[in-house]
């Protein structure tokens, strides 16, 4: 089986910076994939070249076998790539159903819109509850739901999503990893960058670390901090200085 | 490349005016007497200054049509003060120097006299102003290079004032421009009444801004200070906005006195305005030209070649060129001083009526014309003389 | 007799719409060495930072430093007092050359006044030698004097780290805060910048560095603070800390 | 002196009327650009020449004349944004420089207007009913005017909050990274508002020509009080315009009552709306846009 | 008739709008201050000069007074406005400079409202000839315009120069460097200003007329024009744009004597005004000059050093 997404021996970044350098990783139907890294190792600069919204300076993005390398971002959408930014992940000064509307735009069914947003709400009970609630006056955890459900709003195939539990706090956090579980488990794929390396690697089959711009580290999510010494270098730490121990 | 090319065409484009300069234009076969004119064809009063601009052009053909001065043919360097005496200024320093002009029909507004005046009698160049009423010019030490055809504030309002005198009006408002010409009357209209001992109030005064256009709610207190009579200093595009505003409005039961800015046929281009002035204007005043052949010539003339009707100052402007030809044939040499000295001593009957210079180059005597707004049986609206005053 | 610590933060809270950044946080830095803060994202480091440097003013708390309450007074006030921060994605002046982004950072430039810069050239002129010189060094450090002359637009992502790291070394600081100084740039380049901190510390500045790479905190600094979720979770030695388990907790996220 | 206060309020409803038509287009093209568009102001002296040509040179009526002028002033300005400021936005101007750009623009067109129809001022030539409503004098015109400014007040709000389109332009407006994430083809968003509002510019050029004069200032003479309107709304909150252009309009109206009773050049009355604008800037510089989340 | 006092007259309008220029490059060119409101600087400027000299105060003490309330008049309006963005700071210094012609216009005791004001000549010569009044009068123009170039060009090119640029490339990293912007931004706003009400009495001292109408936001726009056209950040750009941008003005204004023109020449020389401006932001945003880099002493000799050390390695 080809994966739905790939990205092969990516170099990109902003501006005239290059941020991550020969990066290749892919994602399958039904299955979630985590991309690990500390702080400023280029996660996110990784799913943004994907879509557009940072420069891809070198490599190929072949989506269902379809070499979509430098597509824009709403493009993207339309094809069935769907994302989740890290901050200002909703549109603000618009309430949760209006949210979900814009999640839908490529569609031009109105029926099928409203059957996806009766669907988008069992999902989510917490949203239906406040349909007519200014998204900017949501806490973080239903921001982030909300957000999640309105990237889902277009039936994406691949959904990528940075950091979901950045600013969440721990309840809500296990709410939104369930809820990307029961995602996956209706056909899309779900690519995730994230920090919170236990939580997330809980319903991830597989797992990408990334290090100062690199990969340096690639595995199925149960044996991929199996050992203490991938614990330590997740964190910098190399092996010699631990020896001195 | 590209780049390269836009700068070459950026070059070009200022350049161009420098190698205009240079290329000198060919020679005519008897070169032309060259009279400048300077009025305002752009900014706010520039709708006005491009009508002006036909009434010196009549002139011109006239003029040429009789055999031009000096045994040339007259010709008009035309430049555009833009309602700007700054401008103004550069655009007679321009006349001046580089076309050489020694006499200038204008300027069209006080501003640019005050700003051009005392260059225009540094190089002995003669102004022959249509417009500029303002009395602080005759106060100026360039008077003697400086003409005035149209008359001055004072002499106007003293006529007013006895229109408000003689209909026993108590309550006057006042609604003017807020420039030199509206606030010039407005001033002294109050000092003549005052002079002439009047009982009355002057209720409410509205100076206005020629840009603002929408005047409602100034006329609203108009309406609302009870005022009996109404005494509107406009030009003409603004004055149709306050006529038809104040029809509008509902102010054509009280009387309303108009004055030479808003007499002509341009106040009749919108329906409602025309239909205002005839049902309210009780009277307006005007230079009396009219009084015989030199008007009606000039407003015949005027109209065949223009399709229009003149307008204010048209006359004047008329009369400034005619004034300066006839000082130029007079003086013999196309000489600044020799024309100065031409002009002291010119009287003639022009469009505007009689037509000679008081010592400080202003009117020496004027007649005015007291007008109303008729409305004919074709439904067409005329200015008609109800009145003349001599001062 | 207890020696006064050079920056001491008390109770400062700062939140942002209902979110706590930072809650509660109290911390004392004692003159000397390097002292580090680790957390991961979103801790509230760097608000902690913002704060302390004046750019946001803490809800509650006070924070002094050489004993002088500093949390009303504006950054150029903060950085007067020798309390120098570098960004953590440098902000550099792009059309100016590498070596004028030096001398902007210069503390106390006799020049950097208009009267002086009209009418006391004389007074200034030795003084921007001397400057010069110190700026060149610390290039020749970073291994950029060769392109002194350049705009800084010219440089390259690592190599405006380097511009930014030794631009607020230029302002000879008394407690200098550095936000991942190693991040982005090459594993022998941040030891060696770390060496010469180490060094420069030595000299009398203090250092509070935020830094991801244990291996080089555990040679270099002397304490070290867990953030997490804008509080103080744990404090120690650097190679106590890694044996915590709150550590682990706060990285790795909670079972 | 009795002051009749229904007919100032009236009035103030009119002024602001013609601000709230002008406002909106640069209201959120402002927002969606980022840079005041100074080059509206001949949008707006482009819709009441075209309206103008069409109603009183031609004759076909002001009907005709509001859809033409609609039309061809949205594609004026469609072509100035593609051909101009987009590619200028896209070499990285600033600001500073995309708002000296629309000045030159409006001098592009405010003076191929004035070589076209000249500076003669000119007049509509349609003429209107006066209604007396006891204290209150009110035209047809008026009533048009406020007709037309209820509707398509009304029209806009409805498209705003209901159509998939007018809630494609508020998101793009609040969080336009997010909304290319969404599938919004941001840019033709930012077409579709530069052509509708150009648009509604003319609407308030053919109202403000038909109840003045048409000349090739008319724009300049209004855009300030327009500018003050879009600030004092908040940049890019419809809502917010919506009650600015009333407040200006109010004191404006307010505004020459208390000069005239002070002895003042009511010419001031244009003063206010500038100090709106400065103090608005100054203290609260979203406007009223923390009173209107939603727009 | 002579050309030259045309040409000479042209020259003393290049001084004067070439210190508006000069001091507009100050603010927008080196500090980014985007100030739309130069004209209201040049209108105080000039009215102070009008009014103190017709108590017969001798010119310069009119000149000085003319930069004080000017400077004055840039604090006060930079006190609240300068923490704003860039284009709010351009909208309210816009209206300010309407505010300020409106008051002029409608108030006759401050300058004789819309009758304008007349001004006595700095230096009486009767009798002279109106090119040698010219050639004082550039004189006058030209001291001040290098005594403003001095001051500018040895601001921009000290360390007090390397400040405000900072404050302009990334002002509160600039901040964050201990350089208090708000005193940087208000200092250069006054100094540009007082720079302005310079000019603004030369011109009303040149005109020995001013009114109202003289003061239209006009103005502003041609000396940002003059300044974009010529480079900004670049003190000998900003004098370029000015005799070009004049020249334009002119030299537009001279063709339609020799062409016929197929428009109007007016609207002919604003559409081109127009056109001109758009191709300059479009090709060559930096101006036709490029920003010029800080030179002190101290630098020169630190490169000097420096490339004979190059040379010595290579």
């Amino acid at each position: 089986m080809s994966p739905i997404l790939s990205a092969k021996n990516i170099d990109a970044g902003y501006n005239d910076v290059i941020v991550i350098r020969d990066i290749s990783i892919e994602i399958n139907t039904r299955e979630i994939v985590a991309i690990l890294g500390p702080n400023g190792s280029g996660k996110s600069t990784l799913i943004k070249s994907i879509l557009g919204f940072a420069k891809l300076f070198d490599g190929k993005v072949i989506y269902h076998g379809k070499d979509i390398t430098g597509i824009t971002s709403d493009r993207a959408v339309h094809m069935g790539i769907g994302y989740v930014p890290q901050i200002n992940n909703v549109f603000s000064n618009l309430t949760i159903a209006e949210n979900l509307d814009m999640g839908a735009y490529p569609c031009k069914d109105k029926k099928s819109i409203k059957s996806r947003m009766t669907e988008t709400y069992d999902i989510f009970p917490e949203l239906a509850a406040r349909k007519k609630a200014l998204a900017g006056n949501l806490s973080g955890g239903e921001r982030q739901m909300l957000a999640i459900a309105r990237a889902m709003m277009a039936q994406p195939k691949v959904l990528l999503l940075d950091e979901p539990l950045a600013s969440v706090s721990p309840k809500p956090g296990s709410a939104i990893l369930s809820k990307l579980n029961s995602i996956k488990d209706k056909g899309t794929a779900i690519l995730i960058v994230e920090q919170n390396v236990q939580k997330v690697l809980s319903i991830s089959n597989r797992g990408y670390v990334l290090v100062n711009g690199a990969c340096v580290m690639s595995g199925s999510a149960d044996s991929l901090f199996d050992e203490e010494s991938s614990r330590q270098r997740f964190l910098g730490l190399e092996e010699k200085v631990l020896d001195n121990n | 490349m590209r780049r390269k090319i836009l700068l070459v065409v950026m070059a070009v484009l200022l350049l161009l005016p420098a190698l205009a300069c240079s290329s000198e234009p060919e020679e005519a076969q008897v070169e032309p007497v060259k009279i400048g004119v300077l009025l305002c064809l752009t900014g706010d009063l520039g709708p006005m200054g491009l009508k002006m601009m036909q009434g010196a052009e009549l002139a011109v053909t006239e003029i040429n049509d009789a055999g031009g001065v000096l045994g040339r043919p007259v010709e008009l360097v035309k430049e555009d003060g833009a309602t700007d005496p700054a401008k103004g200024l550069d655009r007679a320093k321009k006349l001046i120097n580089v076309n050489g002009v020694k006499v200038i029909v204008g300027p069209m507004i006080s501003g640019t006299a005050l700003s051009a005046g005392g260059f225009a009698k540094e190089n002995d160049v003669v102004m022959v102003t249509p417009s500029a009423t303002a009395g602080d010019i005759s106060k100026q030490d360039w008077t003697d290079y400086f003409f005035r055809i149209c008359l001055l504030d004072d002499l106007q309002s003293e006529v007013l004032s006895q229109v408000v005198l003689e209909n026993g009006y108590t309550r006057m408002a006042t609604m003017v421009l807020n420039n030199t010409y509206g606030v010039g009357l407005e001033n002294s209209l109050v000092k003549a009444l005052k002079e002439a001992g009047w009982q009355g109030e002057h209720v409410v005064g509205v100076r206005y801004e020629e840009a603002k256009k929408d005047y409602l709610s100034e006329l609203q207190q108009i309406k609302d200070s009870k005022a009996d009579v109404v005494f509107a200093c406009t030009y003409a595009d603004d004055g149709i906005i306050v006529f038809k505003q104040a029809l509008d409005i509902g102010l054509d039961d009280i009387a309303w006195l108009g004055c030479d800015g808003n007499h002509g046929a341009g106040l009749f281009k919108d329906p409602k305005s025309a239909e205002f002035m005839a049902k309210a204007i009780v009277a307006g005043t005007r230079t009396a030209g009219g009084v015989g052949a030199a008007n009606d010539k000039f407003v015949t003339n005027y109209t065949a070649k223009f399709g229009e009707e003149p307008e204010v100052y048209c006359d004047t402007v008329y009369d400034a060129t005619w004034a300066a030809a006839k000082a130029i044939e007079a003086a013999g040499v196309y000489e600044g001083k020799a024309i100065r000295d031409a002009m002291e001593q010119l009287s003639f009957e022009g469009a505007s009526g009689p037509i000679s210079f008081d010592e400080k180059g202003d009117r020496a005597s004027g007649t005015f014309e007291l007008w109303k707004v008729e409305k004919d049986a074709q439904g067409k609206y005329s200015n008609v003389r109800i009145g003349l005053v001599n001062i | 007799m207890p020696e006064e610590a050079l920056l001491k933060i008390e109770k400062v809270s700062k939140h942002f719409g209902g979110i706590y950044a930072v809650n509660n946080v109290s911390l004392d830095i004692h003159e000397g060495g390097i002292w580090s803060m680790v957390g991961p994202n979103g801790s509230g480091k760097s608000t902690l930072f913002n704060t302390i440097l004046g750019l946001y003013k803490p809800d509650e708390g006070t924070i002094s430093f050489k004993g002088e309450r500093i949390n009303n007074m504006y950054p150029y006030q903060i950085y007067a007092r020798g309390l120098v921060n570098s960004f953590q994605t440098p902000r550099i002046f792009h059309s100016m050359t590498i070596l004028d982004n030096m001398l902007v950072a210069a503390r106390g430039h006799q020049g950097d006044s208009m009267w002086n810069s009209l009418f006391m050239r004389k007074k200034w002129q030795k003084q921007e030698e001397k400057l010069i010189d110190e700026a060149l060094n610390l290039l020749e450090f970073v291994e950029l004097n060769r392109m002194a002359f350049s705009p800084a637009a010219e440089l390259s992502g690592g190599q405006r780290k380097l511009l930014e790291l030794a631009k607020v070394l230029m302002a000879k600081p008394t407690l200098l805060l550095l936000d991942e100084p190693a991040a982005g740039i090459n594993p022998v380049l941040a030891k060696k910048i770390f060496r010469k901190l180490n060094e420069i510390s030595r000299n009398g500045t203090t250092f509070l560095i935020i830094e991801h790479r244990l291996d080089l905190l555990f040679e270099f600094a002397s304490w070290t603070y867990v953030l997490n979720k804008g509080s103080i979770i744990a404090t120690g030695k650097p190679k106590d800390i890694v044996n915590n388990p709150v550590f682990y907790q706060a990285y790795l996220g909670e079972e | 002196m009795d002051i009749n206060w229904a007919q100032i309020l009236l009035n103030s409803v009119i002024t602001g009327s013609i601000y709230l038509i002008g406002a909106i287009g640069l209201s959120v093209t402002y927002r969606l650009s980022n840079f005041s568009n100074f080059a509206h102001a001949e949008f707006i002296t482009l819709g009441a020449f075209i309206g103008y040509w069409v109603s009183s040179q031609l004759g076909w009526g002001l009907l005709p004349a509001f859809i033409i002028a609609f039309l061809l002033t949205g594609t004026v300005s469609l072509l100035c944004y593609r051909g101009i400021f987009q590619p200028l936005a896209k070499r990285g101007a600033s600001t500073i420089h995309l708002m000296i750009a629309s000045i030159a623009v409006g001098f592009i067109i405010r003076y191929s207007i004035g070589a076209g129809w000249g500076w003669t001022p000119q007049y509509f030539l349609n003429t209107w009913t006066t209604y007396e409503v006891g204290a209150i004098r009110i035209t047809g015109l008026w009533l048009l005017l406020i007709l037309v400014t209820l509707t398509s007040a009304l029209t806009m709000h409805f498209a705003l909050m209901r159509t998939k389109l007018g809630k494609a332009i508020r998101a793009s407006s609040s969080n336009p990274e997010l909304a290319a994430a969404s599938g919004i083809n941001v840019n033709r968003v930012i077409l579709i508002t530069w052509f509708i509002g150009a648009g509604l510019a003319a609407i308030a050029g053919i109202f403000r020509g038909a109840s003045t004069q048409v000349w090739p200032m008319t724009g300049w003479d209004i855009i300030l009080p327009i500018f003050a309107v879009v600030v004092l709304g908040g940049i890019g909150n419809y809502h917010g315009a919506i009650v600015a252009a009333f407040i200006i309009g109010l004191t404006e109206n307010i505004g020459v009552v208390a000069l005239t009773n002070l002895g003042l050049a009511t010419e001031y009355r244009m003063a206010l709306a500038f100090l709106i604008i400065i103090i608005t800037l100054i203290v609260k510089p979203q406007g009223l846009a923390m009173f209107f989340r939603r727009a | 008739m002579s050309i030259i006092p045309y040409l000479l007259d042209f020259v003393v309008f290049v001084g004067i709008f070439g210190i508006m220029a000069l001091s507009l490059n100050l603010e927008y060119g080196f500090t980014g201050l985007a100030n739309f409101g130069k004209v209201a600087f040049f209108l105080i400027g000039a009215y102070t000069y009008a009014i103190l000299s017709q108590t017969g105060a001798p010119f310069y003490l009119c000149l000085i007074a003319s930069a004080l309330t000017s400077a004055i008049g840039g604090l006060l309006i930079s006190l609240p406005a300068l923490r704003l963005r860039e284009d709010y700071l351009a909208i309210v210094t816009l209206t300010t400079g309407e505010i300020l012609r409106l008051i002029v216009k409608s108030e006759d005791w401050i300058g004789g409202g819309i009758w304008g004001i007349t001004v006595s000549p700095a230096i009486k010569m009767t009798g002279a000839s109106p090119t040698s009044k010219i050639l004082v009068n550039i004189g006058l123009v030209f001291i001040c315009m290098a005594i403003c170039f001095i001051i500018i060009q040895l601001l921009t090119h000290s360390p007090y120069g390397r400040v405000i640029r900072a404050i302009r490339e990334d002002e509160v990293a600039a901040e964050a460097l201990g350089k208090n912007r708000s005193k940087y931004k208000a200092q250069i706003f006054m100094l540009g200003s007082a720079m302005a009400g310079i000019a603004g009495g030369l011109f009303a001292q040149y005109l020995r007329f001013i009114d109202p109408y003289m003061f239209l936001p006009i103005v502003t726009f041609t000396v940002w024009i003059m300044v974009l056209l010529g480079g900004p950040a670049n003190n000998w750009g900003a004098l370029l744009g000015a005799a070009l941008v004049q020249l334009f003005d002119r030299g537009t204004n001279l063709i339609k004597d020799y062409f016929t023109l197929p428009i109007d020449p007016t609207n002919l020389q604003y559409i081109l005004f127009g056109v001109l401006i758009i191709l300059v932001l479009l090709y060559r945003p930096q101006g036709l000059l490029k920003e010029s880099e800080i030179k002190t002493e101290a630098l020169r000799s630190a490169r000097a050093r420096g490339s004979t050390a190059k040379n010595r390695e290579g």
